[in-house]
């Protein structure tokens, strides 16, 4: 396992074939062939834009290119992407078919840290926010335990794109009634806090919560974050987020933070529209 | 397309515009195959203050048609900071450093350009003057006395270039752009950013941290042409053009306009790599030859 | 949605901008149907100066990035021609007449002023105030004091109420306002057109008839809604926020940034009955519920 | 036939579904169903946008909708379209597959008057300009002669939607090699110019040789033209063409004009781009 959480992007943005679009419910997987680009670490993302009518959607947007997670990465130089359809960013690009092309640039960002000897992976995930879970389960192996949080069932469908999840939904409609970090808590009693090491990524009260509950016991977490992002390679100096060392970029730092440099997850514009 | 720019040789007439492109960070994000592709002829860099600014609370961006706001708020390490770090790694960028100072009193302004006026890493300055004079209280690039009395003050400063970045929120930009040429600036740049709003969708209180911010991309863009047209029928001195410009055809309009160099912004954003883009479009044009034979060129 | 204007009771607060909607003509076009269904709770007339216009040599029209820039040159008939011609026609409109007027002149404004004061077909006067002053050379709605003269001027010819329609190429659009207010006029309008500019793609000339023009439409609109705000914020008179409002929720962010009526302008040449469409959406939304219970409404 | 050369149009635009698409050479046919509209005079025209991202192409454009001469109308409603991609906005709608939609308003302006008894119609247009020529003929019947000019053979293809026309083309690869007015100078000469009338639609260049040649032999022609428009419906005045009775706006007072009322078919703005 490479401990290195950054891979180099090559610079600029390239033009890539959608080579299948697949729906999970609510959730559309585009995959992609970056061809020109190396393998992404777990938790890195990149930014996409649709390579035509790119724009012109509801109030005239999309404008700028959006923030993805990488779902997964084969061997074949595929990358995959989940997306839920919240805006018109999303619109467009969940509408795109087999044969159409992206605009991709990336890998961006530090992705997951591998956890420290001994301690074992808890992944948990909410909503879209399952997707990096999926590339870093890919490397860590079936010992992780994944816990996935859903609204309903059309959203729970997603958790396909992992293995072996267990599952919460607020509606009882799939798994456990209520909320995902219901699931965390009952991990984590079952287990030494000395020996879990959280990964979580998912709608910010979920972070919040898991990043309170992880600080009261003491298990080392890292969040995946969001924030509004303009360019994803720290030129505009808009998506910061407040930590405990002041704003941060989280295109450049992020998105995986460590919990402890946060003082809260709910990070100002993201996940409160 | 090498072009010459107040007695610097640039290799082609595309930079970039001041904080939408770190060159730094671009560095931790590509590696260095950014500095053999570098896309800038001269590098801009961020805006400095004398104290360190942490910048604008979050969010501090928001998408429009056709465009951005931002409320960035100019975080940056100050002076000292900027000297100490950022000084020796823009250094070592493969072309000419301009670098953009903002003061919120003319003293400042003065500081901050005679920190700069014998450094040899910098190859000229560029005055960011979209802020109010805290003494004033008048934005000093939107009134040409104010304009007139910060270049009279720190021209005897340095014998590098001075550039003076117009705010592009003033009645009469070319009339400041006149005051600033009367006063001894070398070039001028325009536009800034255009002041915006938007509102949060579900609170209906102002969406960004800063409250306002400020417009840029393809939504700014002919309102950028016209003062760029605007300044450049104005002044003897070369102008600096930006806003909005996307394609090589696009600045080709801004350099018909009357610009001698154009800037990408948020251009940036949308392609790291756009301003490799623009200026291979731009050449492409073969402008010359666009013209019909009727035509006298424009000067 | 009835909302009451400077003492007129409107249906809803969605006007028109002047210039964008010509009642004459789009009856020609739709026919009675207009009138049935019409789109607007007032209606607002092109601007009408003394002497006839024919207005600007074409091409008057550019589409940019959201948005399009004009070069219309103010074209009708003259004071004359429109007391004979479209008065008599727009007095029937089935909603409130306000006359847009301009003149080049403090008096050629009075002379217009004097000239709707006792109509009883008009509502209101709106002052287009984003022309120079020939005698000055300002730009009669970019300076405060210039506003000042001319609503001083004009305001005991009329008990009607007088809008002051603001232009948005100023430093500062809150005090124009604030100036207009004391010297008592009873609303203002913005935004007008930004000033913006093309070149023709081949012959590098600027391709407007007008050489410049005006960018309105989408690509304004949060640079209208800074302006709004800040104005609403200043003075104690009604609004009429307008610029680049295409939805229902478009127009409820000109209310929540402080004004009393929203225009629509660019939205109605996509959409002729974009008026109806925009006030349907903006009742449905239901504003007064929108907001989170723990949040106090603003005012 | 009816008389009257405007057909009101119903107040605001309406969506109306793709029908069908097909390609004649270098352009497109784009047939929508229009059921709520009226059946529109030869010579009129419609609005269009795509309903679905009409924007973020070309220099983020097109934002206004496009005017495009109805070329055919059916009892069944159908309406039909003329289209050469040339920019953003012919771009988009020529990319219009069937089942998707456009925003459609009209009909709009007055369309061609009647020929005065005893003159027969000669149909003259070159290039995308044979569109109202084609409902114009539906209506005259096979009496009208039809003689259109075109670039070259990929272009001539267009022909197909008229019956019967005489050809020219640049390259000489279809029928007479030259302009369509040296067609039109044959036709006149076996002709009595006081039995002629002409219908003319086409790029300014070809107009004006039309007009100034009518001119002289004291033909009436009347001239369909084209100019840059935002509305169609004389809202916005940006669609004037300059006339001997000053300027008007094409959209409310054309787009079919007398030649007489002009100086020149040649409009600033249209067609020299
Ligand atoms: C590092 C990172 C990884 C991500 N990974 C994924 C992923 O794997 N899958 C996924 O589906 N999403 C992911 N996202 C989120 C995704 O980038 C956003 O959902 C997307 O940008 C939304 O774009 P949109 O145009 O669909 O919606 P937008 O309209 O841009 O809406 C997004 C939110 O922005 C706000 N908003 C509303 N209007 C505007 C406006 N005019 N300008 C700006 N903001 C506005 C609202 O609060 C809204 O809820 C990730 C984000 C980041 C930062
Ligand atoms: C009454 C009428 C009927 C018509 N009928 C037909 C028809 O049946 N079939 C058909 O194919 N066409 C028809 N047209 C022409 C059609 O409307 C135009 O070709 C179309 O508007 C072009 O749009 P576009 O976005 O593809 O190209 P644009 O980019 O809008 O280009 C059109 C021309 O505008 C200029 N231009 C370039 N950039 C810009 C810009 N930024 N803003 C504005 N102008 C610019 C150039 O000169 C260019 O050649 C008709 C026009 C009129 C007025
Ligand atoms: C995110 C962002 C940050 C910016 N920061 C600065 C800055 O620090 N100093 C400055 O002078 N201009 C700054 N600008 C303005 C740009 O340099 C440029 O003038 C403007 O964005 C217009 O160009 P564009 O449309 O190509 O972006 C900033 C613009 C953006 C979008
Ligand atoms: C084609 C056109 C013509 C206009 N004519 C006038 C006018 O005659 N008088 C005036 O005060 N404003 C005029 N305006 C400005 C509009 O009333 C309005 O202020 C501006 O377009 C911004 O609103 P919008 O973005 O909704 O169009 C015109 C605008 C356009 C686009
Ligand atoms: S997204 Fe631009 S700096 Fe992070
Ligand atoms: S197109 Fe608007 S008036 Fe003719």
């Amino acid at each position: 396992m490479s401990a290195d959480r950054r891979t180099l992007a090559p610079f600029g943005r390239r033009r890539v074939p959608i080579v299948d679009r697949c729906e999970y419910g609510s959730y559309v997987v585009l995959r992609c062939l970056d061809e020109a680009g190396p393998a992404p670490r777990p938790g890195q993302f990149y930014m996409l834009a649709a390579a035509e009518a790119w724009g012109g959607g509801e109030g005239e947007r999309p404008f700028l290119p959006r923030a993805f997670s990488v779902l997964r990465a084969t061997p074949e130089s595929e990358l995959h992407f989940l997306l839920e359809a919240v805006g018109p960013g999303t619109k467009r690009l969940g509408a795109l078919a087999e044969g159409e092309e992206l605009w991709l640039a990336g890998p961006f960002g530090v992705g997951f840290a591998p956890p420290a000897e001994q301690r074992r992976p808890l992944l948990v995930g909410g909503g879209v926010g399952i997707a990096p879970l999926a590339i870093w389960q890919d490397e860590l192996g079936l010992d992780a335990t994944v816990l996935l949080g859903f609204r309903d069932a059309a959203h729970a469908e997603g958790a396909a794109v992992l293995a072996e999840a267990r599952l919460a939904t607020d509606d009882g409609s799939v798994g456990h009634r209520g909320l995902v970090t219901d699931l965390l808590i009952q991990e984590l009693d079952h287990t030494d806090d000395a020996r879990a090491a959280v990964y979580a990524c998912g709608p910010p009260p979920m972070l919040e919560a898991v990043r309170a509950l992880c600080a009261e016991r003491g298990v080392p977490a890292q969040l995946a974050l969001e924030s509004g992002m303009a360019c994803g390679y720290g030129a505009c100096f808009g998506c910061v987020v407040p930590t405990r060392a002041g704003y941060v970029r989280l295109c450049l730092e992020g998105p995986v933070l460590d919990a402890e440099l946060l003082e809260t997850a709910l990070i100002p514009g993201t996940g409160h529209g | 397309m090498s072009v010459r720019f107040c007695g610097i040789e640039l290799a082609h007439p595309i930079i970039n515009g001041s904080g939408t492109f770190d060159a730094i960070a671009a560095r931790r994000a590509f590696g260095d195959t950014l500095l053999d592709e570098f896309p800038f002829a001269a590098f801009v860099s961020k805006t400095v203050t004398v104290e360190p600014r942490q910048g604008n609370p979050p969010p501090r961006l928001w998408e429009v048609a056709g465009g951005l706001i931002n409320s960035i708020g100019l975080p940056n390490k100050g002076l000292d900071g900027y000297l100490a770090q950022d000084l020796p790694e823009l250094a070592r960028l493969p072309v000419p450093l301009i670098v953009n100072v903002m003061g919120f009193t003319r003293e400042e302004v003065a500081r901050l350009v005679a920190a700069f006026a014998e450094r040899e890493e910098v190859a000229a300055l560029e005055l960011n003057v979209s802020c109010p004079n805290v003494e004033t209280g008048l934005i000093m690039g939107a009134d040409p006395r104010e304009t007139a009395a910060l270049v009279t003050r720190v021209r005897p400063l340095t014998t590098k270039p001075i550039v003076v970045k117009l705010t592009p929120n003033a009645t009469d930009p070319a009339a400041v752009a006149a005051a600033a040429e009367a006063s001894g600036a070398d070039a001028v740049s325009l536009i800034n950013t255009l002041r915006g709003m938007a509102l949060h969708p579900r609170t209906r209180e102002p969406w960004l941290g800063g409250r306002t911010g400020g417009v840029s991309g393809a939504a700014v863009r002919s309102i950028a042409l016209a003062q760029v047209s605007a300044v450049a029928n104005r002044v003897a001195i070369p102008v600096v053009g930006m806003g909005g410009v996307q394609s090589g055809g696009d600045a080709a309009d801004v350099l018909d306009a009357g610009a001698t160099l154009v800037a990408v912004g948020t251009e940036s954003f949308r392609d790291p790599a756009a301003a490799c883009r623009i200026s291979r479009e731009l050449e492409s044009l073969d402008r010359g030859q666009a013209r019909p034979p009727d035509e006298t060129p424009k000067q």
